[in-house]
């Protein structure tokens, strides 16, 4: 892999411990990012999905550095961050930005839009004098398609697709080169989904952004990604071009998601095919490949051993034994 | 965490917290006044000077090296012994079982500190634990009572009496009390104990002879009953009626304050919404849904309630000269009783801490969500 | 409920705010009296210097004492003194002064009281509060711990012990009701802390960088401030109640002072003769706590947004 | 023009249902005039954004209402009864046997501190009488699947299902007999919607449950009532897609034997064309379009939904998906007229000045909207 990429991270792990007993020994983990290895491009959209619990989340946050990962590394544009502090990390918070999923908790009740979008540039003096800065406000609140008048508003006053809005706006208030989306969309309605998508791209081609788009909307993902990550309880499972891992998914897991997604036409509809169980729970870890006691294809092998992560094809990543057999059964 | 690791860290704060408070009573009474002052409620005229000094040895204020009264008062030769120094000594003999003798006037140094503390605080726990009952049975119905008529009659009533019992002074409410019964109605409230807790009478619908009880608890109530002593029991009844009524008055507003705001927070939530839509009865919907859900916050106050007795008891013990610790209290600081003191302190805050101990672990059996 | 209609623009903002507060006062028009009332004792203590001579309690008069000249009313009990001259609206004390005026000394001397222990709690809550939820850790068991010991002990024996041993003045019993007080204010300022914490925004504002102090002091304290003022504003009165019933159990920096629970301890002794002694000074007490308690009341409906739909 | 629901086989028809919030700042009149019917045996979706009023219909239908909405007319007719109109008492027990309602968040609407067995079985214990036979029933059933199993007669099950059948003529049982069968019911309710373990399950709190899970159960205490019409408040909605598709395929696997009615209240398109036979469409309190699904998806013709189908994104294919502009209106000051009109790309003159009716365009295809006439 001699390409250069954007974001990198290796072998990264997220354990939260659980204390209990009488000295507030640490019982067990939560294993949220369980040994994840990507590699982000420059000017993409990766797409990050999986089901509630699957530590998508918690993964985003590691990168953005809100949590200390418990080991591994995180490089950006080169730059190992999964270490630093203090003023270096501020800095490095800089570039990389983040978007959160709900547009009515992630803005400060008490604080007018005006003040939200200058209040990092203040923080990282990006921006010297108070003309400047209202000058560059207004040009923000254009940017993502609101009115100047806007500003001496309350977060109150707008609607959910408004709100996020002002988020992205104030994402970008310090020019940054990378977001990170934590499900940017799931607390709207489709009609301001749509809008919303469409501003996110037209940003992104505009200012040359790489996005880490974290969503459990897989048709979302399909929408905007390039490439997609596919989650289960903390680990990478299948990794491709979203073309390639919808259209032919290779991870039992990856199928199995797909097939659940009811399509909006009633003339394709399919019967939904159903998982059995539950995911278990991130502190218990099924031993061998995580993902056989929900597995249909399960052999003996699968529950003493770890898969390898494996490049079935270029750029195709796949963590199981026996890909290639169900690609065949797939297609039945 | 098992129950029992849980209790366990629990219990070692309890001891820290009772330490501590040992100490800063310790501290608050001989280590702001002069060393002195330590010997004050003991000195009759005739002690003479080295009467002064074995007594303020025996006292653990002065060194057993200090030649002389005038040096201990001057506070010069090292004759003072460190506050520290004052504390070791004090706490070994409170832990060997030795509380001294009380200075309460009228009895001072015919009994030992902790009987006298003892029997005293029967009566405080009676009063206290009446108004307790006076204030479940009262404030949890009314708070229900105020949450299910929103704004309506009823909850403005209930507002107006728990406001109001949150906002009256206690020594004025009994004192009003006072007026209204003894004068007007004659209805004896105060005064029917002696400073001893022999009941004397002098109440017009009391019992003019009732007679002996045997001392189990040292609460005339329980006593009388255990007793099978029915005109004593009636007596002390009617005694403790407006002390407790009076001391309830303010945990009664807070408590119906409490079960209104949880019980109408309760009945906003979705469960309650899916129980309704289930066909289940109104009653059952408010006592088996909402209700033990909204008791939960109103027994996580209940070691804020017992403070609150055991502190508003110290005020109505006096205002109704009743013959509890609290009533003593005010005259063992006065006369910087440190046993007395202490003794009132620690015990008191073992009621609350063990209080808050139960109630954290009832907590955890009413509500399945809350492991320990 | 789930059903709520869509919020938008026209729901929220300054005037519908008002309009809000409007009409829950429409609901529970007992917020306003409790609003009333706390405004007149306000301005009362602010014009008392003028209304009477701040020095008259000094002014003893033993001929006048004890003596009942309104004829608006009749005690109906044997033993009332009837005075001469100018007439005393409530009667005089013990001392010949006139109880009435004696009131009016009273409410600024308890009321700046009461505002000095609740604001002094507030500060030191907000400070230590919000310091142990956001750093938690060894600092948060360590304020947690201190709490705890205040919390186990009944505050009116602690402040009677250190008045007693600091000496009676108004300072000693401010701080003797503040020792109890504070530790309240922490442990709520520190739930609010807590809870405010969590919330997405500041997850937000740690991203864009910003820092500690500039998270907790500029954005979570504000946002968790209300239900603390708002307990601030019912312990107005509980704070009033706490000092009256020190000075009425004798713990006053002179029997003489003007102070509400002091007046009322005079009076106690003469419960059966002199009844107007305890009784108005009570009642006022009583009506200065009430409205204190109807005012936080109100202002805490009218701030839970859980209320509003 | 037909009148809406003047099928024979309708189970549910809902007439001109207007509803209004009276809030601090003014009213809020949140449905104006609904107009739908649902047919025996039929899933009916009706879709629309958060807002439109699709939970208050269902919660209108049922009394459930919250205190400051009232009822300013229409009708609710559930097999020939109108339900707007009933006594509280009465409604009750048409809650507790007619109508159940099932919510979106399994969380937050099961009771944390009362075990799942209870939660279930409460609702037999508060109308016994009303439950008898259907209790009675599944023991007997149970006996004879246990007999079949073994392929023998019982003496024990054989003495038991004599009494049973002895009792099912007075319809009366004993105190313990009833908690027993109660308990039996309920278990073997928990094992139809699939929860494994349903003993083990009876005796638990909803938090020691998963997502799902608790989704059945709530399932679960709808389904022991046999209701005649099932409302389903976007019971997918805080699911993921796994979960979601099994508790869709339950809903229609148990939908057949329990020969219930559905009326399923989502926001999702795609769900509606997984699993509904028709679509009602609701636009700020209105019922905008109806239609066969299959009619509805390749024939949308209100522009509302033309806009709402275009602006779902696929996970079949990549394509831009087309936003409505604006947004949803303030129900406390509608727009005048048509309430689309402010967002309408094909908006007239006419449109602001009145209110169109739905009318039926082709058969079965309802629209609301002026290009059709209205």
């Amino acid at each position: 892999m001699e390409e250069d990429y954007f974001l990198k991270t290796e072998n990264l792990f997220k354990y939260f411990p659980i204390r209990g007993g009488m000295l507030s020994r640490t019982m067990a983990h939560v294993k949220a990012v369980d040994g994840v290895s990507l590699e982000v491009r420059r000017g993409e959209t990766f797409g990050l999905v999986g089901e509630s619990g699957c530590g998508k989340t918690t993964l985003g946050r590691t990168i953005m550095r809100l949590t200390d990962p418990s080991k591994g590394s995180i490089k950006l544009e080169g730059e190992e961050i999964s270490r630093v502090r203090g003023r270096n990390l501020k800095n490095i918070r800089r570039k990389m930005q983040m978007v959160f999923q709900d547009p009515y908790a992630s803005l400060d009740p008490r604080q007018s839009v005006r003040s939200a979008l200058v209040e990092p540039m203040k923080i990282h003096h990006t921006v010297s004098s108070r003309n400047e800065m209202n000058r560059s406000a207004e040009q923000l609140i254009e940017q993502v398609g609101l009115n100047p008048d806007h500003l001496a508003r309350f977060p109150h006053e707008f609607s959910g697709g408004q709100r996020q809005r002002i988020a992205i706006a104030i994402a970008l208030a310090v020019k940054p080169t990378f977001i990170v989306l934590d499900e940017p969309t799931s607390s709207l309605d489709v009609s301001v989904q749509a809008q919303i998508l469409k501003l996110l791209k037209d940003i992104q081609r505009d200012m040359g952004l790489t996005y880490v788009f974290i969503s459990h909307n897989l048709a979302v993902i399909r929408q905007m990604c390039a490439r997609t990550a596919v989650m289960y309880l903390g680990r990478i499972v299948e990794l491709a071009d979203t073309q390639r891992l919808f259209d032919n998914p290779k991870h039992p897991y990856t199928h199995a998601l797909l097939s659940s997604v009811p399509i909006p036409d009633p003339e394709k509809r399919k019967g939904l095919e159903t998982l059995q169980g539950d995911v278990p729970s991130p502190v218990m870890i099924p031993a061998g490949c995580r993902f056989r006691p929900r597995c249909s294809y399960a052999t003996d092998k699968c529950e003493d051993l770890h898969p390898p992560m494996l490049e079935i094809e270029k750029d195709h990543w796949v963590e199981c034994h026996y890909d290639l057999k169900f690609a065949a059964s797939y297609s039945d | 965490m098992k129950l029992y690791e849980y209790i366990i860290r629990r219990l070692a704060l309890m001891v820290f917290v009772l330490f501590t408070l040992s100490l800063l009573i310790f501290y608050l009474t001989r280590g702001l006044l002069p060393p002195s002052t330590a010997l004050a409620p003991y000195i009759s005229p005739r002690i003479g000077d080295a009467g002064k000094l074995s007594l303020a040895r025996a006292l653990g204020v002065a060194t057993s090296t200090c030649p002389s009264f005038q040096d201990f008062a001057s506070e010069t030769n090292g004759c003072i012994v460190p506050l520290w120094g004052q504390y070791y000594g004090w706490l070994v003999n409170v832990l060997t079982g030795n509380w001294g003798y009380t200075l309460l006037p009228g009895i001072a140094g015919t009994a030992n500190t902790w009987d006298i503390f003892f029997s005293r605080f029967a009566f405080t726990a009676e009063l206290s634990i009446c108004a307790a009952i006076l204030t479940i049975i009262i404030g949890i119905p009314m708070g229900i009572v105020s949450a299910t008529h929103n704004n309506k009659l009823p909850d403005h009533v209930s507002r107006i009496i728990s406001l109001g019992g949150y906002s009256v002074p206690q020594f004025w409410f009994g004192a009003m009390l006072q007026i209204l019964f003894v004068l007007y109605l004659r209805v004896n409230g105060a005064g029917l104990f002696d400073a001893t807790g022999a009941l004397s009478i002098t109440c017009g619908i009391c019992f003019h002879n009732p007679g002996e009880i045997t001392t189990y608890s040292g609460m005339p109530i329980l006593d009388a009953a255990l007793s099978f002593n029915f005109p004593y029991f009636w007596d002390s009844v009617i005694a403790v009626t407006l002390p407790a009524v009076t001391l309830a008055i303010t945990s009664i507003g807070a408590l119906t304050r409490i079960v209104r705001s949880s019980m109408m927070e309760v009945l906003r939530q979705d469960y309650i919404l899916l129980a309704r839509s289930k066909g289940l009865k109104g009653r059952v919907v408010i006592y088996r849904h909402a209700l033990r859900n909204a008791i939960l916050p109103a027994v996580t106050v209940s070691g804020l309630l017992v403070a609150y007795l055991l502190g508003g008891a110290v005020i109505v013990e006096i205002v109704f000269s009743w013959p509890g610790v609290g009533n003593a209290s005010l005259a063992a600081a006065n006369v910087l009783d440190i046993n007395f003191l202490e003794l009132y302190v620690l015990v008191t805050a073992l009621i609350i801490v063990v209080t808050n101990l139960v109630v954290d672990v009832l907590y955890s059996i009413i509500d399945p969500r809350i492991r320990l | 409920m789930k059903s709520k209609p869509p919020a938008t623009e026209d729901r929220y903002g300054r005037r519908a705010d008002i309009k809000y507060s409007l009409y829950l006062l429409k609901l529970n028009p007992v917020v306003l009296v409790g609003f009333i009332i706390s405004i007149v004792s306000i301005i009362l203590a602010l014009i008392s210097p003028i209304l009477v001579n701040p020095s008259s309690w000094h002014l003893q008069n033993l001929d006048l004492r004890l003596c009942w000249n309104n004829p608006a009313f009749n005690w109906g009990i044997g033993g009332v003194f009837d005075c001469t001259g100018r007439i005393y609206p409530l009667g005089t004390d013990q001392y010949g002064r006139s109880l009435s005026e004696m009131m009016v000394l009273a409410i600024p001397i308890d009321l700046e009281i009461a505002l000095e222990v609740v604001l002094s709690a507030v500060v030191i809550g907000v400070l230590f509060g919000s310091i142990a939820a956001y750093v938690g850790g060894t600092i948060d068991e360590l304020i947690l711990r201190i709490t705890d010991i205040f919390l186990a002990v009944p505050g009116i024996l602690l402040a009677i012990v250190m008045i007693v041993v600091m000496g009676r003045s108004l300072f000693v019993l401010t701080l003797a009701v503040l020792i109890t007080w504070w530790p309240f204010y922490v442990r709520l300022v520190r739930s609010q802390v807590l809870g405010e914490k969590e919330k997405p925004y500041v997850e937000r504002l740690r991203a864009m960088g910003a820092g500690r102090t500039r998270i907790l002091f500029v954005h979570v304290v504000p946002n968790s401030i209300y239900p603390v003022l708002v307990q601030a504003t019912l312990d107005i009165g509980s704070v009033i109640l706490t000092v009256s019933a020190l000075t009425f159990i004798g713990l006053t920096p002179s029997p003489l002072l003007p102070e509400l629970g002091n007046l009322a301890n005079q009076g106690i002794q003469y419960i059966f003769t002199a009844p107007w002694l305890i009784l108005f000074p009570g009642l006022t007490i009583l009506i200065i706590s009430l409205g204190f308690n109807l005012l936080g009341d109100g202002i805490r409906d009218i701030l839970d947004p859980r209320l509003r739909r | 023009m037909r009148k809406v629901g003047s099928e024979g086989e309708t189970i549910l028809a809902v007439n001109d249902l207007k509803v209004i919030f009276h809030t601090y700042a003014g009213d809020v009149k949140a449905l104006d005039g609904v107009e739908l019917f649902v047919r025996k045996g039929e899933v009916l979706g009706l879709v629309g954004e958060s807002g439109c009023g699709k939970s208050v219909t269902a919660l209108a239908i049922v009394g459930l209402l919250p205190p400051n909405a009232e009822i300013v007319s229409g009708k609710a007719v559930l097999d020939g009864t109108d339900l707007l109109g009933m006594g509280e008492e009465k409604l009750r027990l048409t809650r507790l046997k007619d109508v159940a309602i099932v919510f979106q968040d399994p969380m937050t609407y099961l009771n944390p501190v009362l075990t799942i067995g209870l939660q279930i079985t409460e609702i037999v214990a508060s109308q016994p009488d009303l439950f008898i036979p259907e209790l009675i029933k599944n023991r007997l059933d149970e006996i004879s699947t246990i007999e079949k199993a073994k392929g023998e007669l019982v003496p024990k099950l054989q003495v038991e299902r004599e009494k049973l059948r002895a009792k099912s003529q007075t319809n009366r049982l004993g105190n313990e007999e009833l908690t027993r069968l109660t308990r039996l019911y309920a278990t073997s309710i928990l094992k139809s919607v699939r929860l494994p373990e349903p003993e083990k399950v009876f005796k638990m709190y909803p938090f020691e449950l998963s997502g799902g899970m608790r989704q059945r159960a709530m399932i679960a205490m709808a389904l022991i009532r046999r209701p005649k019409l099932l409302l389903a408040d976007e019971i997918t909605t805080a699911l993921d897609v796994t979960v979601q598709a099994q508790a869709l395929q339950l809903l229609q696997q148990l939908k057949e034997v329990i020969d219930t009615s559905v009326l399923l209240i989502t926001h999702d398109l795609a769900v509606v064309a997984e699993v509904c036979d028709r679509v009602a469409v609701m636009y700020a309190g209105n019922v905008v379009e109806v239609a066969d699904v299959k009619e509805l998806f390749r024939n949308p013709m209100h522009p509302y939904t033309q806009g709402l189908l275009a602006s779902v994104p696929r996970v079949d294919l990549v394509a831009e998906q087309k936003s409505i502009q604006g947004s949803v209106p303030d129900l406390m000051f509608p727009p005048s007229g048509c309430r689309f009109h402010p967002r309408c790309p094909r908006v007239f003159e006419k449109c602001p000045v009145a209110k169109p009716t739905l009318i039926e365009v082709s058969p079965g295809h309802l629209v609301s909207c002026f290009l059709f006439g209205g």
